[in-house]
This record gives C-alpha cells, structure tokens and sequence, in this order.
C-alpha cells in the first residue's frame, strides 16, 4: 500500500479493515465520529457490515452478538458512550466475547474507565494507549490479535489528538501469530445435535453437559486476567538507567513528555521518561525497574491524577512519586487545554527539579 | 372424594392399537425446567422448540435469551444460544443476523426484559426492518425478582410495588408492545397469542410458525407477543392462572395478528 | 528537514481546506506529512487553526507544535497564541488589510490582499487558496500541479465544480509575491 | 360433571402421564373439554398432586397444548373401541 | 445587479406613525446563538420562549435540554435549565415534575437525542402519562457531530453514514415518532409543526401553546415535533434548507396535531 | 421508635426516610429489589414519590432530576444495574447533583466500580461499606447528609448479607450537623428574573453572566474531591498496635474477619485487623499507620483482588501485602460462595502464618 | 419580481432590520409574501449578505416568523399613508 | 446469650415464614434477633435454609452461622452442610419420616410427624408450624402466644384467612414433645 494523507480516525478503520473486521457498530461522538464515518466507508466494500447503532449501548450489544457468531467486530466511542458500554463490556469478559473498542476519548480523564472500568465483576480490559496516528494503526492491529487470542474485549484509548491529527501513513495486514480454535462460535449447526453451544456469563452448560457455573467460571476468567498480566505489559523508556528523575506519562502526552525530557537531557539534566503501552495490564515491574536508582518519579497525565495510582503501587519507592500533571481541556469540551504543549510541560517539571541541569 | 372413580391406567403406552398424536416434549428439550406450577412460559419454549424442528431450521439456528424466568431454558434447549444482558437481545440478536444472513435468529425475552429495559432495543430493530424473530413472553411483571410493576402490567394489577392495583395517576398505562411494534414500517410480522388455553396454545404456534417464516423469507422483522401466566407473580393458585390472564391481561391485549 | 506552517484565522475561511492541499500535495509527493488541527465547539466565526508540518523522513515535530518556521495569517482575530510560536526570519504570507503586516515584526512578511486576488479571477470564496499559492511560491514547498491535483481531490462530488475557481485562484496567489515587501501587494491598481 | 354413567363411555383417545414430572397446576384438569382428567388424591416425590384419566378421553390433546410440564403423550385409539353399555351420545 | 432599487430606511424605528407588531427576539432571550445560518432551531427557540411568556408560567418553569446542536440555547434562555446527557431528557424532565407539580416542566430534545439515544425515555414517559411538556426538534440528522443518519432520516436522504441515501435494506425505515407516542395512553397532546414556513411557524407556536396548556390542565403528556432545517448537516445552501425540508421530511412526517 | 425486625433492604428504606429521601425510582435486581419495594410502601405515606423507573438509566435519571429540583432522592440495583448508571453517576459528580446510591450488591467484585467508577472524567463517589444492617441504617443517614454537604452523589456499597438479612433494629432521625445554602436548586422561579438557574456539567453559565466553563469547573470539581478525600475518610480497626499480621478486609467480610482475628488473638496470635468503612475516600493515612510495624498485610476480600490495590498504595510496606481472599459465587450467582464462611477464613490466614501463636 | 412600478405602490408596514446579525441564510427573502425583500450586494462585519427592504411592505410578520437570527423588528403603519401614483391595485 | 437455630429443607415447605414467625416473636419480646437466610436461585425444590439467632443484648453471630446450637431439619435433602455446623448437645426437632433420627448422632433429638399432626389439626400446610411449635416447646424460646402474633402479623393479606390454621398447627406441634425420645412421636396412634 501507498502511503496516504490520513485522518487518524481514518487511518484507524483501514488497520481494522486490514485487520480483518468486518462488522462495525458505533454511534457519533467527537472526536469518535470520523472513525464510524471511515467504517460506514469503507466496510461494505470489502463485504462487511457497519450500521449506524442508534445508541451505545445497542452498537456494542450488536458488537457482541456479530463477535460471538464469529466475525471479527468492534465498536467505539469515547467519554459518555464508553460509560454506557460499561455493562456489555464487563459481560463480554465474563462470557469471552473478543471485540475491540475505539476509545476516541476527549481527553486522559477516562484512565479508570478503561483500566478499572465501571461494569460489574472481576474483569479487565487489555488497553493500549497509543501516542500518534502511527502507532494507533499498529495498535488496532495487534488489538484485533489479542482479543481474539485471550477472547475478549479490548480497548484503544486515542484522543482528538490521535483521532483528527493526518498524517501520512502506510496500512498493511499483519501477522500476528496463530490463534486457538473458535469452536465457541454460534454458527447455528450445534442445534439438534447435543452439543449445542451456549455464550452465557453464568456458563452453567446444558442440562446433558453442565458447565462450571460461575463460581468456578469467574475464578477461571479472573485467573485468565492474571496470566494476561504477566505476559501482555508493554512499555516504552529513554535514559532511566541514570537518570535522577524519571518522567511517567501515557498516550499522546508520552509524546511531549518524550519531546520536552529529550530536550532538557540535551541540557545535561539527568532525567528519563518511562511510558506505559498498556495500561492494562500496567507495566509495573518494568516500572520499577526503571526507577529503581531516581529520586523522582513525576507523573504527567491529563486529569486529576489517576494513573497516578499505578505508578504509586509500583515505583521502586513510592515516596518518591510527585504529580505533575492536571486536568487541562479546551472551552469547548472536546480536546486538550493548554496544558498538552510542551513549553507548559518543561515549566512543571522544571518547576519540581531543585537546582539546574546537575541535579 | 366418596364416589368410586374409574381410573385408567396411564402409567404406559396403551396396549390396544393406537397412534400418538402428541409428544410431551420437543425432542430439542435437554432437560427440565424449574419453574413454577402453572408457569406459561415453558409452553412458549415447547411452540418455539416445536417450530424450529417442524420447519427444519435446527441447525441453523441462533437464540438470544435475555433475563428473567426463562433464562433458565438456555440450560435445556438444544439450540446455539447466546444468553444475552437484560434488554438487549434484540442489538445481539442483530449484529448476528448481519454477519449470519443464513441462520435463523430469535430473541425470547420477557415483559420486563422487552418493555421495560429494552424498549428502545426492540423498536429500533423492528423499524431497522432486521430480519429476526422476537419472541415477547408477557406475564404483565417481573417474574423473577418476585412480581413487580412491569411497563405491561395492567390497570388495576397487584404488584409488590403497586400494592393497590396499577392505578394510571401514578404508574401510568400499559403498553402494548406488539401494536407498537406493529406501526412501525420496518415490521413484517407482528401477532399476539396466549398459552392460557388449548386453542390459544394452537393458535400460538401458528403464529410462531409464521414469524420464522417471515424471516426466512427475508420480509422484515417480526415478533409474536405471546401472553403467559405467572401464578407466582400475581399471587393466585396455579389454577386460577388461566382465569386470571383471560380477565386482566387478554382485555388489554387482544390475541391476534397485528399486520396484515 | 521539517518545516512547519501555521495557519490562523475564523471558521469559514476554509482554513481546514487549504492546509489539508498542501499536506496531501506533500505526502502525494512521497514526502512526510502531519496536519493538526483545532476545531472550536462552535459551528462558525469561532477560531480556525491548522498547523502542517512537512519533512522527508518520518516527522518528530508534536501534534500541538511548540514552534512553527512560517504562518499564513487569514484573520487577526484569535491569531495571536498561533503567532507567538513563529520562530523569527521565517516567511508568513498574510491576508491585508484584514491583517496588519506590522504585527510580525520579526518574520519575513508576505502581504496579500487576497480578497481583491480572489475577486480579480473570479474565485471570491477562494481566498484561502490564494493565500496558499502566495505561500508556495515563497517556500517552494511542493510543486504547483501537485497542488491543484491535491486541492481536486479533496473536493467531495458535490463541491467538484469549485475545483477550477480554486486552481485559477492558486495560480493567481502564486503569482502575487515578487518580494517580501512593506507594503501590501496585489491585483495592480 | 363425571356420572357413574359416563365413565363407562367410548374412550377415543387415551394418555401416557409421566406423573413424576407433574407440579400438580391443575390447568390439565381445566382445559380437558370432556373434563375426563380429574386430580390424584396421593402425591407424587415432589409432593404434588398429579391427574389422573377417567374415561371417555377423546385423544384432543389440549391437556398436552397446555401443560407446563411436558407430563402428557396422547393417543388416538384405532379402530376406537366399540360401544359398551349405553347409548353413544352424538 | 443593474436596476436601480428604492431601498428604505431599516436602521431604526419608522419616523411615521406605526405599532410594531412584532418583536424580534423574546426578552427570555440573554444572547446571540451560534447555530449555523438558516438553521430551523432558533426559531423553535423563539417560539417556545414566547409561549412560556404569554402563558405567564415563566417563573415556574424548568427546563430539560439534551444535547444536539440546541444545546448551546442552554446559555441563552433566561429559563431555570437542567443541561442533561443525551437522551435522558424525559426521565430527568419526569423526576423533577414529581416533586414539583406546580411548575411546567419542558423538554428540548433533538431527533438524535429523542428518538436514538433516548426513544425509550420518551415513550415510557408517554405512557406514564408524566405531566411534562417534550419538545422534539427533527432535522433528521445529528447536526452537532457534522450530519449523520439518525433514527429519523428519511429514505433517501443523504448524510455522511449514508453516502448513498438512506436505503431501507440496510438502515431500515424512519421512525415517526409523534405517531408512536400519540399511540400511547398516557399521551394527552401530541403534534407535529414546521418552521420551514411562516404559516408553518405559526401553527408550531399554537401547538406549543396547547401542548403546554394541555400540562397545566393534568391531563397527562405532550409533545410537540417541530421539522426544523439543518442546511449544513443537509449538505445544502441556507436558503435550500425549507425547500428540503418540504420535500423530504414532510413527506414522511406530516404535519398536524396527532390526539383527538 | 421501637425496635422493628427488619430485612436489611427495609431497614435502609426506613433510614433513607429518616433522613428525608423524598424520591425514589428504582428497577428490581436481586438482592436490590426488597429496598425498591419498601420504599414503593413507605414513600407515599410520608408524602413522597416512589417510581418504578423502566429502567436503570432512567431510574438514576428520574433520580438526578428530582434532586437538581431540590429533593432529597436516592435510587439503587446492584452489578449491572449499576453498570448502566455509570454515565449518569459521572454526569451528576460533575454538575454537582447530590443524590444516594443503594449498591446492594450480589458479593464483593464491584469495588472497582464503586471506586474508580466507568463513568468519565476526573469524579470520585464516597462510598460507605456497612459491616452490617444496624451500620447500614446509619450509613444510609450519613449518606444523604454527605450528598448535600458535597454536592455529589454517594454510595452505599451493601451485599446480600445486608440487603437480605433480618435483624432487630431502631431507626431514628439523626442530625448530622448544618448544611450549606442550596441556591443552586432548580425550581422554576429564576425564569425571566436575569438570573435564571443552570445545573450544567459544562457549566457555561449564561450569556449575560459567564460560568467557569469547563477547564475551569472540572478543575473546581477535582479539587473538591482532594478536600474530601482529606477529610471524609473512615475506618475502624482493632489490635494493629502490637499486631504483626494485620487483616484488611471491607463490608460484611470485615466482620467475619472481626471474628476470626479475635479468635486467633483469644489464641496467642499477634493479628489485628483493619476495616476501611469508606472506600473512598480510602483511609490512607490510618492504613499506613496501622500496618508500620507489621510484617505481614494481608488482603481479604470476595473478590480478585481489587482493594488490593489501595492496600498496596497506602501499605506501611507494600511488600508485606499478600492476598488471601478470593472470587466466591453461590450458584445462583445470586450470593456469595463458600469463602464467606468464619472457619474458611480461619484457615486462609493461618495458611500463610509461619508457625504457631508465638510467630 | 419587483418591477420599478411596484416600488412606488403603497407600504402598510415597515421594519428594523438589525443587519449585524444577520447570517444571510436568505429565508426571510423566501418568506416574504409580496417580496419586498432582496439581499445586499455589501456584507456585515461577519462577511454576511443581509436583508434590504423595498416598498410594499405590508407588515405581515412572514419574515421575523422564519429568520433564525432574530434580526426584524416588524411595524404596521397607522394610519396607512395614501396611495401615491399608480393605481393601487386590490 | 446468644442462641442459634437452623432451619433446613427444601424450597415450597415454609421454611422463611417459620424463621421469620420465631425471629419476629423474639423481636416483640424486646430481644435481639437475627434472621439469615439463603434463597437459591431456582424458584422450588431447591434448598432451602434459615438461620435464627436470639439474643438478649445486641449480637455478636455473623450471618452467616459459623455454628449453631439448634436446629429444625424439615427435610434431610440439601441439609448435610447445616447439620455440619451444629454443636453437639443442642435440641434438633426433626420431621419425620422425611428425616432419619438417626442422621444427628450427637443431638438431643426431637422426632415429630409433622404431616401428621398438621392433618390432624386440618392444617395440612402448615407442616412448618408444626415443627416450630414443637422447637419452641422444647427451648421455650419465646412466649407460645408470641408465636401465635407474630405469624399472623407476617401474612399477607391476602393469605390472612390461613392464621387460624397455622395457630392450631402450632398448638399441635407444641403438644408433641414430651421428651427426647429415639423414636418418632406424633399423633398417637
Ligand atoms: C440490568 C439488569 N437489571 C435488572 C436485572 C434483574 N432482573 C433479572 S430477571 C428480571 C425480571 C425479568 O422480567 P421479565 O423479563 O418480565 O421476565 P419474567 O421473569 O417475568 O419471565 C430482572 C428485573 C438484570 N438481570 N439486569
Ligand atoms: C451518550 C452520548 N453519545 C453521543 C453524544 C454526542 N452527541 C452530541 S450532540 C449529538 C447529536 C445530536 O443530534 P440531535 O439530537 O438530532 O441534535 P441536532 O444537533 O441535530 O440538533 C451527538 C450524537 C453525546 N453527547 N452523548
Ligand atoms: S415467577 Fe412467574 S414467570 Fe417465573 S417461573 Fe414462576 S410463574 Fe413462571
Ligand atoms: S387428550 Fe383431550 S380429552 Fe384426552 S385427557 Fe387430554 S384434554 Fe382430555
Ligand atoms: S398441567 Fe401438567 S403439571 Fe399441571 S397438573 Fe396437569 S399434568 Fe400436572
Ligand atoms: S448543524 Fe444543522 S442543526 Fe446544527 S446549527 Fe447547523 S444547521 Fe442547525
Ligand atoms: S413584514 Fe411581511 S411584507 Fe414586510 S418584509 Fe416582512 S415578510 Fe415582507
Ligand atoms: S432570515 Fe434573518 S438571518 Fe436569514 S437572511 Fe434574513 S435576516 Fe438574515
Ligand atoms: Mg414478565
Ligand atoms: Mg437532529
């Protein structure tokens, strides 16, 4: 494929095409819109569905009945709509539905969301937070990867400045590896037979087949989490092997923090930055790892401090751990405030250093 | 109880020449519900078993079963099933119809599950025109949870949370999904049957039938509302079940078809 | 190399559309190109803002640029936040008399009066893409076709008849700036 | 009403009850239209009453259409049994 | 262009005698909105505001705003205003009704807020019969997020999630949705207006007026549709917008009151 | 009053009148559903509505519209139900609409939920964990007292055990002291006055006088819920003086942890125990002070291990922390499994004391 | 279509027009019954064309009903001035 | 002190409504009361479990009982793990034939005929009445008019017309056990 001038919402739907969805429901949402745009695009010609979800809540139900009968499907929206998505999506990990979910979020408010999330039982959701337009493009693909190898939901958490940053991209199919059977599909052959299949969270089984129940399904799915957490964290760092301060941020913000400690390296200070991939699972050892020699750890997030928590449960020393970040967001509502600019990020972390470039 | 009573025995097949002319169950039956006496849902499940079979569809396909007394039957029917959330089996049930075109696919739902949480899920399927089935098994309250006000329940019906009767001033009036559904230009088959009587029962599985065949004849969406009784939930006998949903439920929802 | 742009002004003036041209020219180009923008909450006369940046390798300018090498100035109004990030000497082409060329002191400024341009080859909704040929011209940033092919293509269907107003209106922008002068150049008068 | 007289009437159609099954609803015994099913007095494990057939059962299979429990098979006597004693009513 | 033209003087008050017969903006009014020129949902606005004002009901009025492009009304109308998430209108509208009988309880909702995100809202308070007054202005399209397919899109129409029209095999069909209310009990007074004409704003204005009377009088729930023009989720120039309008949204929704 | 034989669920409704909840809808979910049917008895005779909301999203709809016009409301459900009332929780948190939430959850696996909530942006919900129906019935009166002082909506966190058991109680009218103004009520009459009101999580304000808008208000919000967290915290504890292994444990699980420590300390052992009794705002502090001289931490709830978290935050020694609970289910998925049971507890921790009494 | 003839007939209403803003949507034009309104050739300060009024005014309201923006203050002129000219016509 | 009671059967046999009327008396009498209970998910036949804890001061008992002093045991199925937690010594009234004696080795059994004795008071449903007149006979946990009060404050109205029943069923029940004996007492017969 040729490289193309691409909105990021645009650049997303062609990675999920080429990865292999074919059934998309979604319902509009800035910075979300262009994302189902793309999709009502481009799917029916390549032979997939996307309809327009009259509400977020019936789009990922639709999501989690094409997923369950075997297509490969996502759904999307951001803030409120993920809200709304909260009990489909917990009820998908509980039954292993594998979708993926575009979190176009207005913003880094939404950490909790997707890495606590409000819907009900033990559940996680893989979340990778990319930090521009390219990476969202490799993400949405290994996403559609991971959800169907650990079978369920996933979330990307993008911003506006992931949805409707263009840049020029390349989107090309790839391998990601084998994958289990889905001899869980609803296909419809199972009728008659006594062996009929069954999606259910309380996975009792048939009545000739009984199944474990959920006291045992729910352990077993809380232990499928805990594996997926001791393999699937993905980090990103520079410099923390020296550095004295190590700068803790995710998404589009790792960007600029990236950007501004690069710069302030450049000046002899001795400071590093560390990047979670996934927020879900958090990369802690590797966080620790990384700040086992600082004296600081600074945590820089749009919002009022919530992947603070993570960071605090697994920075070598908690004490350590200073906020620097804040809520921050446009009069409108749907993006950034002036806080997502790399001057305004050097002055707070400036402003935390004691001293100059030697400490 | 004094008079002697000619019994005869039925323990076994009967000895002189005969042909069965009704099986108790559906041969996709795997197991025994657990509902209550007098229940009307396990004659829908029985209609709709029955349905499938007799139209040569088993193997193709697909319910989604929301929440309420019937979620039971995922366990004992013989079918793929996806047990969905409370509400939104007719949005699963879509998103299977789309990437499935080939199979057949129901929703069975109750009062509380369709016009109550999922309203808005039913209506929009119907005018989207999909090309499912919905199955509404309308006992007029939550069965489940012990008998509450339903969005079905009628004027005048005890609740647990009307204790003195449904009154319109405070709850409001009943509605009749089907005739909603039925003005809806996306709906193709629309029909309301009860299970409080033989003929009913009959009639009942006509309607089924149809629907399916509607579907299957890719005409648009439809739904068979079929009224159920709950003993348990309006709090009289088993027996008096019948007389009850004819007197309360049937006067606000009369049986038939609703399309033409 | 990267170079940046920033353009400023108010919704409506197809600020969107005329840096959108010239990223799409870029990347059809074979080069790198990023388009950032902010769009206010309301539907129009609200600021408009894009910033493109274009290099030959993969770009590590920020999605929200911390400085900017050149400008085109479409409206004064809300231009101020964009101008503050110009690092000095570059170019800025910029639309008189709707903005004052004074108010960049430092920057090689580029006036034009593109409303009069626009007029003058009969493309009065094509003031951007004046802008954007003057701009052209003076960085040389793509080459001329490729931007009317790019500006064709962005046209949904319906808007497809606009498409030879735009190009005369780029050829007419590209033919304003013979030098960074004082004084507001365009039609001859 | 069941007189000592119908019970010896012409039985057209007859029933397998698998009373284990029954939870003793009674909506059998009400939608019968020869009203040939009348309740047991004992009760099954369960502890429900179950019903039991008298004659004259016609084979309609209403009790089969309406019972929740799946408890009836019907069959249709063939030829039916001749006439016994009194007169056939139409 | 060439003909000279006697153009008189606007710029201020007549000099000769004169009564002014109408206003141009209701004093309700605090500010300037930002809707898009030709936009149908400031007049809607102004109508609603005038009719509070001639009811003389302003000081005991509350409203319930969704969120559509009309979202922004919330900072100009000098009306005590609870700003609601999409779609949860009418139950917001309902739980400040109950306990507050005495005051007129209204409802502003777009057709994407009213009957997508929030159909089921409104028709349960429909047939609650809440005593609330829902105002519905359809434009067929989410105007706020750039003129997407909503529930009410016409067949044919095009929006960006339907580029080629909207086709019923694969959207489905238009929801009407004063006729679905008006089919239910509770619904005391429903209409639907248009404010794509003068006489079409004229009858808008006499139906909020009945729709607002006919909630100080108990009898139950109102609702008024008002079509309104989005020239820019149309796709169309400003002064194509009642033109449009006429041809595609009325052709399905007629105009006219819905209750008896 | 006398002392009554209540079920938990009544004895919480007769509490939320006690303390003047005037409105109530709500959507039967087990073990929920008892409370909705007390308060569909009791409201109307105390001159109150009691709805039978169609739902959950409309119940906590119905709900954020009575209490914006003024009235004390509370609404309830349990796991999904509460799923669906995430977007609304959030919306209310940010426009500042003070309500109750009756959580009466089927177990322990909704902490997250409750916590961090799914719902969007930077809010937090004060959630109170009663150990049992007489602590319940005094939560429930804080809690309306906590909803109007803060301005926020509130939880109380409850289970089966408390919904569904009958105990003898007293429900009395408590004072929880003075309330700020409520200007902000909407009740119709600043219409036309210039001044007319908005409850807006925008918070635009009008035309003719400016609200902070939401960069601003957000912030505001945020900070709000700092200054909570640093004043409304709650815990109980017993032993953690001497204790070498201190129990963590919330909710009924605390009690049964209650039992079981003061067994073992009747024994020998050096044990203590630690309840948080507001989830959030979690008892940081008094955990890290409770837990500095001991060697072992150990984490018991009915669930994955979600707690866990804040226990290994605000842990003296975040390595001591080990988890000894777990996801328990009753087949029924309606209640909890086997591990809420004294002697099953007993044999948790004594699995991971080292010796006997003495260690 | 205004003919010069028609400019000079009888106005029986007037109006303010508040052309800053106007957003030059065009519906008044399209409203007004006996067409009495044309758009400017000038713009306002936002770039808008907007409303100028010509004789024959009848202070019917149409266009303060349809404008969006609010921009008309309608008047009805007492006691109607006399014809001057032309034939008034019926 | 604080003393326990289980209650265990199987779902449909009154097992709620007696631990309810027990715990209810108490509750009159100004003691404290605790009542758990265990509901399974299916409607009937399921097991079905109460746990009734008296107290005079505010109790200590979790709910759910680590152990139990008594016990009323309406039907052997699903009653192994109640049975498990009953401390040796304590009165257990059994229900039999349904119940084998012998299944509480180390309890001061209290066998009755429950059916019986309801049948020979024309009360056959109240089998659950029964038993709890006998249990209370036994223990003299509550005044016996108590029990007579506190269940018919606990029917609903519209089941109103059974207290006389119930009351007679209860005055039975509290008639049968003359001692603990190992074999079923009843009616005489
Ligand atoms: C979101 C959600 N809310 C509430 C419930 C609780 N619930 C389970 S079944 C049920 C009642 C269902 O009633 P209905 O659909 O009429 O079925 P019935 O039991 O009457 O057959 C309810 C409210 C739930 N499972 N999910
Ligand atoms: C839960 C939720 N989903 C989506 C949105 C995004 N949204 C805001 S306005 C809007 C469109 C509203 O359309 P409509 O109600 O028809 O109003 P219009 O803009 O057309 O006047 C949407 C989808 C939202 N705010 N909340
Ligand atoms: S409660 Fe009602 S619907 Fe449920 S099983 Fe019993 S009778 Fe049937
Ligand atoms: S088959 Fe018909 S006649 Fe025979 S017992 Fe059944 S209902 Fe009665
Ligand atoms: S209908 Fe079925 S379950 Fe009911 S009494 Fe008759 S046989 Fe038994
Ligand atoms: S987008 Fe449509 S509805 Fe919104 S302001 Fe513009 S014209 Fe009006
Ligand atoms: S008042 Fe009537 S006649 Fe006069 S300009 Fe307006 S629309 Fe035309
Ligand atoms: S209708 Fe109003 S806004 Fe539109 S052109 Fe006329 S005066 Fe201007
Ligand atoms: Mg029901
Ligand atoms: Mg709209």
């Amino acid at each position: 494929m040729t490289r193309e001038l691409l909105e990021g919402n645009a650049a997303i739907a062609s990675a999920a095409i080429a990865a292999g969805c074919r059934f998309f429901a979604g319902y509009p949402m800035s910075p979300f819109t262009g994302l189902l745009e793309s999709m009502s695009r481009e799917l029916p010609g390549v032979g997939g569905v996307c309809l327009n979800a009259e509400s977020e809540i019936e789009g990922v139900n639709m999501v989690l009945g094409a997923a369950a009968a075997g297509t490969r499907a996502a759904t999307g929206s951001c803030g409120q709509g993920i809200a709304l998505m909260q009990e489909t999506i917990a009820e998908a990990a509980l039954n292993q539905t594998p979708f993926v979910v575009f979190n176009m979020a207005r913003n880094q408010q939404d950490y909790f969301q997707c890495t606590r999330g409000g819907g009900w039982g033990d559940y996680r959701t893989i979340t990778l937070a990319p930090k521009d337009v390219t990476e969202a493009v490799a993400h949405t693909q290994l996403l559609f990867h991971l959800a169907e190898l650990h079978r369920a939901p996933v979330i990307l958490y993008g911003d506006p400045l992931i949805a409707q940053t263009r840049v020029s991209v390349t989107v090309e199919p790839v391998d990601h590896g084998p994958l289990p059977d889905r001899d869980w599909v609803l296909d419809g052959t199972g009728g008659g037979t006594g062996r009929s299949r069954q999606v259910w969270t309380w996975a009792m089984g048939k009545a000739t087949d009984p199944g474990p129940g959920p006291d045992r399904h729910w352990r077993a799915v809380a232990d499928k989490f805990d594996a997926i957490a001791a393999t699937e964290s993905r980090f990103e760092q520079a410099h923390t092997e020296d550095a004295e301060t190590v700068v803790v941020a995710f998404g589009t913000a790792a960007l600029f923090v990236e950007y501004v400690v690069e710069e302030l390296r450049a000046e002899g200070y001795r400071i590093g930055w560390f990047r979670p991939v996934t927020l879900w699972p958090f990369p802690g050892a590797a966080l620790t790892a990384a700040t086992t020699g600082a004296r600081r750890v600074l945590v820089f997030e749009l919002n009022a401090g919530q992947m603070l928590d993570d960071v605090r449960i697994h920075a070598a020393d908690r004490s350590a751990v200073r906020f620097v970040g804040g809520v921050s967001i446009a009069e409108s509502g749907l993006a950034y405030g002036d806080l997502m600019d790399a001057p305004v990020i050097r002055d707070r972390i400036l402003a935390v250093l004691p001293g100059g470039p030697a400490a | 109880m004094s008079r002697e009573r000619i019994t005869i025995d039925t323990s076994g097949p009967p000895r002189v020449p005969a042909r069965k002319v009704a099986d108790p169950r559906p041969s996709l039956l795997l197991g025994e519900h657990s509902l209550c006496p007098g229940c009307g849902e396990p004659v829908a499940l029985r209609l709709l078993l029955e349905v499938l079979q007799e139209l040569d569809i088993v193997q193709r396909t697909i319910g989604v079963v929301g929440h309420g007394c019937y979620g039971s039957f995922v366990r004992i029917m013989d079918v793929d099933v996806l047990q969905c959330l409370h509400g939104r089996a007719p949005s699963c049930a879509t998103g299977i119809k789309r990437v499935r075109p080939e199979c057949a696919v129901f929703t069975m739902q109750g009062d509380g599950d369709m016009a109550n949480e999922g309203l808005q899920e039913v209506l929009h399927a119907a005018a989207r025109g999909e090309r499912i089935t919905c199955v509404l098994l309308n006992n007029g309250v939550f069965g489940d949870t012990g008998g509450q006000l339903t969005a079905t329940t009628v004027l005048g019906q005890r609740t647990k949370t009307s204790l003195a009767g449904r009154d319109a001033e405070t709850h409001g009036y009943p509605i009749p999904v089907a005739d909603l559904v039925a003005g809806l230009r996306g709906s193709a088959y629309v029909a309301r049957g009860a299970v409080s009587t033989a003929g009913g029962v009959a009639q009942t599985k006509r309607m089924l039938r149809r629907a399916f065949e509607t579907q299957l004849a890719g005409a648009g969406f439809s739904l068979v509302e079929i009224l159920t009784m709950c003993p348990t939930g309006w709090f009289v006998p088993a027996n008096e079940g019948p007389g009850y949903l004819g007197g309360s439920l049937e006067q606000s929802y009369p049986l038939g078809e609703l399309t033409t | 190399m990267e170079r940046e742009l920033v353009v400023t002004g108010v919704g409506g003036q197809g600020i969107q559309l005329l840096a959108k041209t010239l990223a799409l020219a870029a990347t059809r180009e074979g080069r790198h190109a990023m388009l950032t923008a902010e769009y206010g909450g309301e539907m129009r006369g609200g600021p408009s803002r894009a910033g493109v940046v274009i290099g030959d390798a993969p770009l590590r300018s920020l999605p929200v640029l911390a400085s900017a090498w050149s400008a085109i100035v479409v409206h004064h109004r809300f231009s101020e936040p964009a101008l503050a990030r110009l690092r000095p000497g570059g170019p800025a082409v910029v639309n008189v008399p709707l903005v004052d060329p004074a108010s960049l002191p430092d920057m090689t400024v580029h006036p034009v009066d593109a409303t009069a341009v626009a007029r003058s080859v009969d493309a009065p909704q094509a003031i951007g893409f004046v802008l954007l040929g003057a701009y052209n011209a003076v960085t040389r940033t793509v080459d001329p076709a490729a931007l009317v092919e790019a500006m064709t293509e962005l046209l949904p269907p319906y808007r497809r008849q606009h498409a030879p107003a735009n190009a005369r209106a780029l050829a007419a922008g590209a033919a304003v700036p013979a030098a960074p002068v004082g004084l507001p150049a365009g039609v001859a008068r | 009403m069941t007189t000592p007289d119908d019970t010896v009437r012409t039985s057209r159609g007859t029933l397998v009850i698998d009373t284990e099954k029954c939870k003793g609803c009674d909506l059998c015994v009400l939608a019968c239209p020869p009203e040939v099913l009348v309740m047991s007095a004992e009760v099954n494990e369960m502890g429900y009453r179950f019903p039991e057939l008298t004659p004259g059962c016609t084979g309609c299979t209403a009790c089969q259409m309406v019972c929740p429990d799946f408890v009836f098979s019907v069959y249709r006597l063939t030829p039916p049994p001749r006439p016994s004693g009194a007169d056939p009513s139409p």
